[in-house]
């Protein structure tokens, strides 16, 4: 955690500071980075770290005998089984429809991010081109339905869906991801396509690149960080989403959120859940690698 | 700006703070099936006993002992059924009840005194039994003309092929499997797993003719005509016929406990460890064990009676209603739900993540 | 479809490429064009200078095709070109802050308009190859726009507006955003580009001197009017009226009226220089008012007496003076209180001024120097 | 640029998609029937339900306590780690602050309900929701702040030091002044976020307390009476003139602020 100080670091060597000053005032700036920033340090360490950290150790570990966890040591006197073991992992990868469930799960999340995208794309385009103060009123109106519940915003699709019998069906499920994380997709688009300098489309066109030519070369190459931004934002959160389905779903939509939350409320089998979660996050941390990797080619 | 945002604060604290002090008296927290009280018989204990009651639902016993497992603390009252009754006393979470303080108890019919769950009611007190059938609509299913008598219904894709993704089934490892056992013409205190993989097999057969797993829901759905069929607790059909009368549905929702058997669930109150208000919660179980309020158990909710003392008090056609009070017959294959070993729940446990998952 | 180039021959005065016809645009109580009429001959380098806010940038857009004009018509080769939008005008564009594609390496952005032509890839890589020698930027083809520097940047937006020889090319100030050196270098490169490629250039720029030293024809301009087109010599020897005078370069400006009207130049009444002869100008009539510009360098600086052939003398004391290495400026306020502008070339190496603050000097011009202005 | 009709009929299809399914919402909250199956008739006794209905109170109080709590702690400790993170280079840091944002809910209330029973043997209920509620909002705060701060000029902090101030002084009287708008920000979205989870709370709420979100859940799931609506057409009006409010107040100060 060592900090590379830059407050006030210019005086340092400056010759004409008494040696003395100098000295304290180090002390204080010293004191000043650790004020700053060991709260936030520890309150995440403590409460996020840690956390993780138990996370894997419990997916290492027996069910209790009325859920939570078996003891770590074998104690005299307590019957039952005790200590580390692999058999959760044994059973995941030993079963393929765990990775087939992700990998359903992962398709749910992936149709609803290119619905998002399609939907989004040209509003954040409409938007970004429309003078200030139309702009900032059109924002403001794709945020408002993040103004009410997320769970009035699926019952709604229950009320909308029941009477045409479409409830309980993966159609119902992705109305509901599409609908929830939409928000999420505009805005990032947003942010970056309201950054593109116009005259660079006046160049273009200046250049003889007809309508589709400019978006195609020039609007939709540099909207592709927004893209994965957004993407990225509406993906990840859409892969570990249970409350959709369940409330949407049929007997065919489960996806791995739901089988962990059932792991841990339902059936009691926590170190069987915490292994669950330990493959949604492994899948999360792949899929935030590769977007970083192109949010990185920070263009304009 | 700053002074803004603590104006902003500072209002925020005391709105808070206001709802919280309304509910300092003493409150009794009672965890309860959902829909197995009627709010009117809540109201007359409140005013009896000048208490306040704090309810929280729960829609099958698994999710009632994680979360109690998960944050113990508080609650007086449960209301699980027999087998998870088993599971509190092994664990330990229960206090003794003092008799005492029950005058009523003399009231409860023999047979449910004394079960195999809880020898000599040292730890729980029958409150109420349904049993978990099937729920239906007559005019849709009498259009279909499909058979009201046999789990066939639910599990047949000849008969399932009419009602695709109109029919819900429990969201319950014990309760379907054992619908499904039940079916094949097992008892479902079999411990023979090969016997469990058939019944695993004959619901993934069913499954994809299904529209969902709801413990609750299909309440709603049914009065609605959302949905057709639905497995289900004998309580929550009777809630469902009431809802779909008095909301004027263009049909009317009936139900029957198949032919080949079904779960009895008779559920018990029992008291927590963590329970601050013990003496309260005596009386509340006492007035639940007087026959007037029992009945309104009956009367309002449809639920299945196990006090003598409320049958006088029921209303006739709830009385004859063979799904709410059995014949001795029908009694012969009604079965109660067990727990296994752990090894052998643990496979059970996997069976039912193969069949939400296949 | 193999691009068929044809370097277009330079005609010497020759055909009209250009034309502006009564133009006139305003943009709500500003007028930015007023009633402008010129016309731009194929392969000339016509410049368009004036104070900023003047008109000149909006009049290169409505060239571009960015901007209409509210009335008027814009001719090329005699054909309207108002119903025409940009990207299907022969006319390309350098911006003033070159707007390169920041995603496109600069092989990429040099061969973009090629691309939207459609021309086959093997003929767009020889072009882009060709361009880049132009101007010298063939080492850095691969690189990004936020890699090179802003001499590399301008040069590369040049190339890319040149790259599918456009039949004119408009420079909105191409220069500016370079430091001194680089600029007059930018300059060379420019006029020795526009003479080997022959294309047509109007070039804007609020920078009167960079105007003078690479135009063949240069138009002044003032709220959206333009006061005079002329050649540069022309411009800065014979402005049209004070405004242009005082535009480009500097000038001391003297009211005066015509006394006497000689065959081979005019006597003048002025009241802060007294009696001056200055050179016919036509149109002139004896009692005309109007102003007498004199350019510094013109004027010759000396002792009293010193000047005894020149007819205009003048006598004043040296007030300040600024030296800029080769030249020294020397204000000068006369005994009429005017202050008078010369510049003195410093020959001598190491000396910083030839005459002292204070020191009475006399001012001397023959009758061929100065400019009668009517208005 | 000309837009097209078809981006406007695109743009107009959404605004539909994201607003029809809420009128329904409001409007079956005035329906006089106990199920959501077709409108009866008109009224407003759901709403006096709604006011008796003393769990949703108390479910609306604990929600607007946590979130209240939750959120001044996390703006503190965001705006902390916002400048930390700005003015010192660390590499832990930003992870931390990202991570809770960047995972699905459903991990953070999984590995915090683990902590909580496993290692603190801590009951869920009123602490483990705060706690899990800052984990998350905090992160938010510090990032909103951090950007504020690199959006600044950044040797206006140096002028003061060099000025004589000492480094509270330099934040008390410039750098705090400038950033007020995005602790103000960070606060307001931290407020949302805490008041709108469900999915962590959902995990940490044990039994003994229920918030607005759980009960709503409860209500969804089990006894659904159009008094859902009624509970959902307020809190949207409630959240609405919070963004509302802090839309208004936020940007223009930040315009205020702006350097670009």
């Amino acid at each position: 955690m060592r900090g590379q100080r830059k407050w006030g670091a210019s005086y340092m060597n400056n010759p004409i500071v008494s040696k003395k000053k100098w000295h304290k005032q180090a002390r204080i700036d010293r004191i000043t980075q650790w004020i700053v920033s060991v709260p936030p340090h520890l309150f995440l360490v403590f409460f996020l770290v840690l956390p993780a950290c138990i996370m894997v150790l419990a997916s290492l570990r027996y069910p209790g005998e009325f859920g939570g966890l078996a003891p770590l040591w074998k104690t005299p006197g307590i019957h039952g089984v005790a200590g580390l073991t692999l058999e959760n992992y044994r059973f995941v990868l030993g079963d393929l429809v765990f990775v087939e469930i992700l990998l359903k799960s992962a398709w749910i999340a992936f149709i609803t991010t290119l619905l998002c995208l399609v939907l989004a794309y040209p509003l954040a385009l409409l938007i970004a081109h429309r003078p200030k103060r139309q702009r900032e009123l059109m924002v403001l109106f794709v945020i408002l339905p993040f103004a009410c519940n997320f769970l009035i915003r699926i019952y709604a699709w229950i009320i909308i869906l029941g009477p045409f019998n479409l409830l309980y069906s993966p159609f119902a499920v992705i109305i509901g991801m599409v609908y929830v994380h939409l928000p999420l997709m505009v805005l990032p688009l947003y942010t970056n396509l309201e950054k593109h300098d116009p005259l660079l489309l006046d160049a273009a066109r200046d250049l003889g690149a007809h309508a589709w030519q400019r978006f195609w070369h020039l609007t939709f190459p540099l909207s592709l960080s927004g893209i994965f931004a957004g993407s990225a934002l509406v993906f990840i959160p859409a892969l570990g989403m249970f409350a959709v389905p369940e409330l949407l779903g049929g007997t065919g939509d489960i996806m791995i959120g739901n089988l962990i939350k059932e792991q841990f409320l339902e059936s009691r089998d926590w170190p069987f859940g915490a292994t669950l979660s330990l493959l949604l996050t492994v899948t999360v941390l792949a899929v935030a690698q590769f977007s970083a990797r192109f949010t990185q080619r920070e263009l304009t | 700006m700053i002074s803004l945002t603590l104006r902003f604060i500072f209002f925020l604290l005391m709105l808070a703070y206001g709802c919280e002090t309304a509910f300092a008296k003493d409150t009794l927290y009672l965890y309860n099936w959902n829909n197995y009280i009627a709010d009117e018989t809540i109201q007359r204990f409140e005013v009896r006993c000048a208490c306040r009651i704090k309810q929280s639902y729960y829609s099958d016993n698994e999710e009632m002992l994680a979360k109690v497992e998960a944050g113990a603390v508080g609650y007086d009252i449960l209301v699980p059924t027999g087998n998870t009754v088993e599971t509190l006393i092994r664990q330990a979470a229960l206090k003794p009840l003092d008799k005492t303080k029950l005058p009523h108890l003399a009231n409860m019919k023999p047979a449910f005194l004394n079960a195999w769950y809880d020898p000599g009611n040292v730890y729980s007190v029958p409150y109420a039994y349904s049993i978990t059938l099937i729920g239906y609509n007559i005019n849709k299913l009498r259009a279909l003309d499909l058979p009201t008598d046999s789990w066939a219904l639910i599990f047949e894709p000849k008969y399932l092929q009419k009602l695709k993704g109109r029919v819900t089934v429990l969201n319950s490892q014990k309760e379907l499997m054992s619908a499904a056992m039940k079916y094949l013409g097992y008892s479902i205190q079999d411990r023979d797993m090969r016997k469990w993989e058939q019944a695993k097999a004959l619901i993934l057969r069913a499954k994809p003719y299904w529209a969902a797993f709801s413990n609750n829901t299909y309440i709603k759905d049914l009065a609605i005509g959302n949905i057709w069929v639905a497995h289900g607790y004998s309580n929550d059909m009777f809630r469902a016929r009431e809802d779909a009368r008095s909301a004027g549905r263009p049909f009317s929702i009936s139900y029957f406990t198949p032919k080949e058997g079904a779960v009895l669930a008779v559920d018990n109150m029992v008291l927590h460890r963590s329970g601050q208000q013990t003496a309260l919660a005596h009386r509340f179980i006492d007035f639940m064990l007087e026959g007037e309020n029992s009945a309104s158990l009956s009367n309002m909710i449809g639920a299945g009676n196990p006090n003598q003392d409320a049958m006088s008090l029921i209303q006739p056609e709830i009385a004859r209603d063979p799904n709410i009070f059995p014949t001795a017959e029908l009694l012969k294959n009604l079965e109660m739900i067990r727990d296994f070993e752990p090894r052998e729940r643990r496979i059970l446990g996997r069976m039912w993540i193969e069949i939400k998952v296949r | 479809m193999a691009m068929h180039i044809d370097i277009p021959v330079i005609a010497k005065g020759g055909l009209t490429l250009l034309e502006m016809r009564n133009v006139c645009r305003r943009f709500g109580d500003v007028v930015t064009a007023d009633n402008v009429s010129f016309t731009i001959e194929v392969g000339e380098f016509f410049s368009l200078v004036g104070p900023s806010g003047c008109g000149k940038t909006t009049l290169l857009r409505m060239i571009a095709g960015f901007d209409s004009p509210d009335s008027g018509d814009i001719l090329l080769d005699g054909k309207s070109l108002l119903r025409v939008p940009p990207e299907e005008r022969p006319i390309h564009t350098v911006f003033q802050s070159y707007a390169l594609f920041p995603h496109l390496t600069v092989a990429q952005n040099v061969a973009f308009p090629l691309r939207m032509k459609g021309y086959s890839q093997h003929t767009i890589n020889t072009r882009t190859a060709e361009v880049l020698m132009h101007v010298a930027l063939i080492g850095k083809a691969d690189y990004l726009p936020q890699a090179l520097s802003g001499g590399e940047r301008q040069r590369v937006a040049l190339a890319r507006a040149i790259a599918d020889l456009p039949r004119i090319l408009l420079l909105d100030e191409p220069l500016a955003a370079l430091d001194a050196k680089l600029r007059e270098q930018m300059q060379v490169e420019l006029i020795s580009l526009q003479r080997k490629l022959g294309i047509t250039f109007v070039f804007v720029t609020h920078s009167q001197a960079e105007a003078l030293s690479l135009s063949q024809r240069i138009g002044v301009m003032t709220q959206g009017r333009i006061e005079q087109i002329d050649d540069p010599a022309r411009i800065y020897g014979f402005p049209k009226n004070r405004f242009v005078a005082d535009f480009i370069g500097h000038c001391t400006l003297v009211s005066a009226s015509v006394t006497a009207i000689h065959a081979s130049y005019l006597s003048l009444a002025t009241e802060k220089l007294g009696q001056i002869l200055a050179p016919v100008t036509t149109a002139v009539c004896v009692g005309q008012q109007g102003w007498l510009a004199l350019r510094p360098e013109q004027l010759r600086i000396g002792r009293v007496g010193e000047f005894s052939h020149f007819p205009n003398r003048v006598r004043g004391k040296v007030d300040d003076f600024l030296y800029i290495g080769d030249v020294t400026t020397y204000i000068i306020e006369l005994d009429s209180g005017l202050r008078v502008e010369t510049m003195l070339a410093n020959s001598a190496p190491g000396r910083v001024h030839f005459f002292d603050e204070g020191e009475v000097v006399e001012l001397a011009w023959p009758a061929e120097v100065g400019c009668f202005l009517h208005e | 640029m000309r837009t097209s009709a078809t981006l406007w009929s695109i743009a107009l299809l959404v605004y539909m998609f994201l607003y029809i399914p809420l009128a329904v919402v409001v409007l079956f909250s005035f329906n006089n029937s106990e199920l959501n199956a077709q409108w009866v008739g008109f009224t407003t006794r759901w709403y006096t339900v709604l006011l008796e209905d003393s769990d949703m109170l108390a479910a609306a109080g604990n929600s607007l306590l946590i979130a209240t709590m939750s959120s001044v702690f996390s703006t503190l400790l965001g705006t902390m780690a916002g400048i930390a993170m700005h003015e010192y280079k660390f590499r832990l840091l930003p992870a931390l602050v990202l991570a809770p944002v960047a995972m699905p809910e459903i991990l953070l209330g999984i590995a915090l309900l683990l902590f909580f029973r496993q290692v603190l043997d801590l009951t869920l209920g009123f602490w483990s929701i705060l706690i899990a509620h800052m984990t998350f909002s905090l992160g938010a705060v510090a990032m909103i702040v951090q950007s504020r701060l690199t959006g600044m000029d950044k040797n206006v902090v140096e002028a003061a030091r060099d000025l004589g101030a000492n480094p509270w002084q330099a934040f008390r009287y410039v750098m705090l002044p400038l950033i007020m708008p995005a602790v103000t920000a960070g606060f307001l979205v931290a407020f949302t976020l805490s008041i709108d989870d469900f999915v962590i709370t959902f995990f940490n709420a044990g039994v003994s307390i229920k918030t607005l979100p759980l009960q709503i859940y409860s209500m969804i799931k089990v006894a659904v009476t159009p008094e859902v609506n009624a509970v959902s057409t307020l809190l949207m009006a409630v959240t609405l003139t919070l963004i509302a409010l802090a839309s208004r107040i936020v940007p223009d100060a930040i315009h205020k602020f702006r350097t670009d």
